[in-house]
């Protein structure tokens, strides 16, 4: 890889592993000041297990050789010595070099991603039950999932895709958001709603700090995006502007939804807005112009003002929105793609609206679906297997006297003495 | 020696103090509450769905005073406090056995 | 343009995307509690409004085929049309790509210059009329200076400067700073004063939130400052190091003048001396030596911890202190250039200090005139359009209330339960 | 200096610097509320004060003809005058702009660890002595042994390291860490404890904001360990890599020994185990494989969370535990790199498990004596000058009151009116 | 008049405030506390090192009535708050002497 | 019964609840207040204009006792509180009614 580009990589990898605590205060600033520890703690352990485990397996697995287009083999690179070894012993600049950098890029995403479930589950979960989560989620589920779409396994254009027009995912709407809110979902069904849930309305105790953490992901979010094309060049940059302003039309879109239905325009919903816009680009940002990706913003930013508000209708208790704007604007995203993706697109093929008739379109669910089923299945299975072994969920004394201090020993602020 | 003990609204504080200070008191105690009443509170939305915040901020002055003070005192904080709009607040007194100085342990109307 | 140049403008702008939240959080922390987050929502949508605005015509009224020097045509790349597709359709490194970045990187100023003039109208303006106010400056005032500075317009030596030494702004001393500066003070004027104005501290609410929102516009700073040579070369380097250097001072300047006059040297001093100290190495960073900059940034930290008193003697309620730090910082950079800039300077000419005589001051002089002359007739004929038809201003009740629960259905702070 | 190195240095710098306001937030959180601003302004101070004297001298000290090993001439290059000027007249790219930007970044480095040592002495230091004793020991400390480690002096070999095995210390073991960790135990010896230590828990007063600000100084490490490398390539990737590992494998140590010893893993040790990981690969991150990182940080996060107590034992008040994590870690790190040091290491010789024999390891052992004993010297010499002049610590009426108030005239937070 | 004051958990609020509204009590003044008492604290670990936080979170309800409401507004607060776990706190009954109504400076029980 | 009600300085909290504790007392309600009175504020400048901050925080404790326990558990509070500066605070005793345990529903001194 090109000196250049691998400048470029390692501020877009510094950025993004950025995104998991700044997630950490987006859904800590959401959570209530009882339980806004437990809620970072989430975000900050998956960085550990996360972290520690890509090294060790994930990265084989996701990157590895191809067993059956399922997963790479988790032997063939771990503790990532080979990369580590063809990287360092390579004397001039060639195709080593790239691996390490992006196996190192890799880490980042798998640990944002089994993050971002965490805020489906606030205030109840035991940590400990989180940890072995986070760490059979992100081997299971994560790792196999990436090297379909991009280690050139199951949803590549060798397997399911063979023949077909294959799915455009430039920064992972199907691997990360997808994925994440399918798992979000199944496990906030697992553990039951919270004591109160739909009566109280679990107020976000610091909105300034979900504010700075919008901000931390977005700014995170371009090395994200803009990261994986893996080069510095107009592509990178086509990619930075959709970045831009798919959010900030996704925030216009969902304050006025609040606008109209509520009569006030709120600075949840601006923050909200945000992730919603960056979430829906995700896949796309490669793939449409800047107007298009305006659209996409628009289009997210109303869907997911809208669909927060379907887990007080269906009763399941997703605390913080992970399904209602990481799966809902994951969604709106990776099917946009097969409508405004233009046909200047580096991917080659256009969607419906730019003269590609329905194929893209088509691929693009094709791929949400088998995501999404997979990733149903996997996750209703370790967290089954967890409820009945060392149960998923604290007592409800925990839950009523706060889960900080019941977990951690510990309370987030203390009074001036 | 009497207790008088007065939840006004927290905007209203400052005008309270002069008022009390041109009625010859020399100290108060200050404290945080909120209150129930006539006076609705606000309604908030949140994620689309709407929750009633009845509780309304509230400032709470304590004041020690002499017997014969207490009427004066109290209808002074009244008439400062006044908005005439709902929620204004309560005044009441309270009968007091004795009063200590902490600084110096006198007790009675010299420790106030 | 180049894959290094790209890889630090990826960067860059990111940088300076994240400036926005900053100030967010630099004026929300100073900011009473009751209104911090609409004080944060002003900055949330001006990336909203003026990113899409941005899209939409911005670029073109900035960047666009000059109209007689005045503004570029904003139909000439609606939308961001042509740049996208010369940008995508080019197959190698050429001259297009830089456009692509180029026009991403300035939607983060527009939205910045916008945010900034927030912090003058603190606690008191209706959120709708800031929305609006928000995009037709951005629309009448921001793109057409932009253009006149960094468009090749009035302001460059093919109109105005024609035959004469043109300015130095490398990164928009006058295009965002003095700018901003003129427009908040018109704007306060035009609001009237906050009840208890001259009475009451109003005091920071937050202080450490002050801080670290000053150290992340810093962080941006770097962006925005060296981002703005378009190269990363030696005097990227330059400027990198100037913008550490001017704030450094500043901040010690700010202390001693607290010191000296008040006994105390605090820490909202010290916040404020980072931003005085940004502003005016801002137009400077190219032009002067670290020493130049040092003395640049005592100066500015001196001329602004005096300057933020006016306001009580002058009774405008400049609540945040957008004109005494920006502008009056940013006319110290503006003009500290007609003085200290150096004779190894990229631009060309020299100094009053530096044996270029007065010339470059002259110059420096005239282009921060004309940017205030223009700035306050556009700005209060959009101020008083608003006035006079949908309203500044919010009633006193909401005042004393606090605008969060008025404009935005929101407390920024849950006490635990 | 090639382009795309610059562009990467100028990301480095620009991350380095946020470290400082990150350790700000890291410090203050864990202050009491009534000396949070004290806190946090000893690092905004260090900015300035260091900032400007790297300037004027440091850099001359640091980067300079050496004098004898021992330091570089000050006045070689004063106010960066020689460099600033081969850096802006080259016309092409050459050697020269590789010294005005890594001048730019060593002035971060410099800031950085003098912010460190602050965190010894919190609550009750006089904010003039805090001023002065930065300005010294950033001259008569850091600039000197960063001219020893760095500049080709004392401890290259070319001096005490001749016919030896150079030690090896990419980005500052020695320099930062273990030279902040002795300064900070031997300036709280000097301070003595505060009122109610170990009486009183002395708790953290903002959590969330201890972990962001961890989170911003592991940001901003990778620009520190990376950028030391100077060039965007393979071995870059490799130290960013460690750089990731290494504090995902120190929090999970730290939070295993809290539930072992404790019962509960705390937010804080997930904090702490990540500064503890990050100091700990600071020396290592060139020489260690992604396996030797994982085991370097496991090692550092169980001995700095149990080093964290010994102050309890000993007596000395380390209030937020700098000697603990600063110097455990950076001994653990620049000791580990002897053992764990790989044959495919760009510096060279492999550690004692590689099969490079015990020299290494050795030689580790005296660059980190020296550097303490040089240290603990001089920082005594400065700490007693200050305490016999104007005296190093506030009154105990102040210290129950707060020195928020009493040195900076503000408290950090406001309650609502 | 009397003033009744009750120390409760801080989650059964709800419950006590629907038991003052059914016993026809008008307005409320809310305050927050924190209590030592027969229920014990919990212990924090810090460094390593343990603690005791002995000071348990309580809500303060403050309560003007009618001398005839006194007592079964005290049952009412009783028998709403009540866990019975340790910790439940406390309610009491203190003479007043005199209320008035801030709004329109009325007196005694027209005041409430 | 009485309340015994003490405003005192926040860092002699301790101490006179070890106080309290030998001389008996095995309940205390603690809240945050904040007073003005002899004991002068502090000056803050911001923004180069000075302001008078003359709220200076305080903590209140209430204490119920038996009636022959209020002088002594008084004077005990005194003795703790006491630093002998300008600003130590304040103790007073109200007559009480009537006292309730919410855990049991026990009343009077069995409900201390
Ligand atoms: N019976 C009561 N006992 C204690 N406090 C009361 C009572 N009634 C009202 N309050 C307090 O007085 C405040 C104002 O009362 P409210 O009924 O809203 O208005 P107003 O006194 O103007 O009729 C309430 O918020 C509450 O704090
Ligand atoms: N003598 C007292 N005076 C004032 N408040 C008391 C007294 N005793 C208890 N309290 C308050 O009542 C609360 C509960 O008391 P505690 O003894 O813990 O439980 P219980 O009342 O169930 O026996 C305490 O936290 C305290 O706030
Ligand atoms: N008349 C009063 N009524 C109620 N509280 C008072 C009164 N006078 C003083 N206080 C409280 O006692 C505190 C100490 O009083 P102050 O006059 O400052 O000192 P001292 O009691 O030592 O003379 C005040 O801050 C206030 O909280």
């Amino acid at each position: 890889m090109d000196s250049p580009n691998v400048a470029w990589l390692l501020t877009a990898a510094s950025l993004v592993l950025l995104m998991t605590p700044g997630l950490a205060l987006f859904y800590g600033g959401m959570s209530r000041s009882k339980s806004v520890l437990n809620m970072m703690m989430m975000s900050f352990s998956a960085i550990g297990v996360v972290g520690v485990l890509w090294v060790l397996v994930g990265f084989s697995i996701s990157a590895g050789d191809t067993v059956g287009g399922w997963f790479g083999n988790p032997g063939a690179d771990f503790g990532m010595a080979s990369v580590f070894q063809a990287g360092t012993e390579a004397t001039e600049l060639d195709g080593s070099e790239f691996d390490l950098i992006l196996a190192a890029f890799g880490a980042t995403f798998a640990i944002i991603t089994v993050a971002l479930i965490s805020g489906a589950v606030a205030d109840r979960m035991k940590f400990s039950a989180w940890l072995i989560f986070a760490g059979l989620w992100a081997v299971l589920v994560y790792s196999p999932v990436s090297h379909w779409v991009w280690g050139g396994g199951f949803l590549s254009d060798d397997f399911l895709f063979e023949g077909m027009t294959a799915p455009q995912d430039i920064a992972g709407g199907t691997v990360v958001h997808i994925n994440a809110g399918v798992a979000a979902l199944v496990l906030c069904l697992l553990l039951g709603v919270r004591k109160g849930f739909g009566k109280e309305p679990f107020k976000p105790h610091n909105l300034p700090f979900v504010m700075l953490g919008s901000a931390l992901l977005w700014f995170g979010w371009f090395g994200f995006n803009s990261g994986s094309w893996w080069e510095a060049d107009v592509f990178a940059a086509q990619i930075w502007l959709n970045t831009l302003v798919a959010p900030a039309a996704a925030i216009l879109a969902w304050l006025l939804v609040e606008r109209i239905r509520d009569g006030k325009a709120t600075s949840l919903g601006a923050a909200s807005g945000v992730v919603a816009g960056l979430v829906a680009i995700t896949p796309a940002a490669l793939s449409v112009s800047p107007l298009g990706a305006i659209a996409i913003g628009l289009l997210a930013g109303v869907a997911s003002a809208l669909a927060v508000g379907l887990k007080y209708k269906f009763g399941y208790d997703d605390s913080l929105d992970v399904v209602g704007v990481h799966l809902v604007a994951g969604l709106v995203g990776t099917l946009a793609v097969g409508l405004f993706a233009t046909d200047l697109n580096a991917f080659g093929d256009a969607g419906l609206f730019y003269g590609g008739g329905m194929s893209l379109f088509v691929s693009q669910v094709i791929a949400a679906v088998v995501v999404m089923a997979y990733c149903a299945v996997v996750t209703l299975v370790i967290g089954l297997a967890i409820k009945y072994t060392i149960g998923l969920r604290v007592s409800e004394d925990v839950e009523v006297a706060g889960i900080d201090l019941a977990e951690h020993g510990e309370t987030a602020y203390e009074e001036a003495k | 020696m009497k207790l008088v003990t007065a939840i006004i609204q927290p905007h209203r504080v400052d005008e309270v103090r002069a008022a009390l200070e041109a009625a010859g008191v020399k100290g108060v105690t200050v404290s945080e509450a909120a209150g129930y009443g006539r006076q609705k509170g606000h309604t908030e939305v949140y994620r689309g769905a709407e929750y009633t915040v009845d509780l309304v901020p509230k400032t709470r002055l304590e004041i020690l005073v002499e017997d014969a003070d207490a009427a004066s005192v109290s209808e002074a904080i009244v008439a400062a406090a006044q908005t005439g709009k709902i929620g204004d607040g309560k005044v009441w007194t309270v009968p007091v056995d004795d009063v200590a100085r902490v600084r110096t342990g006198e007790h009675g109307a010299d420790a106030l």
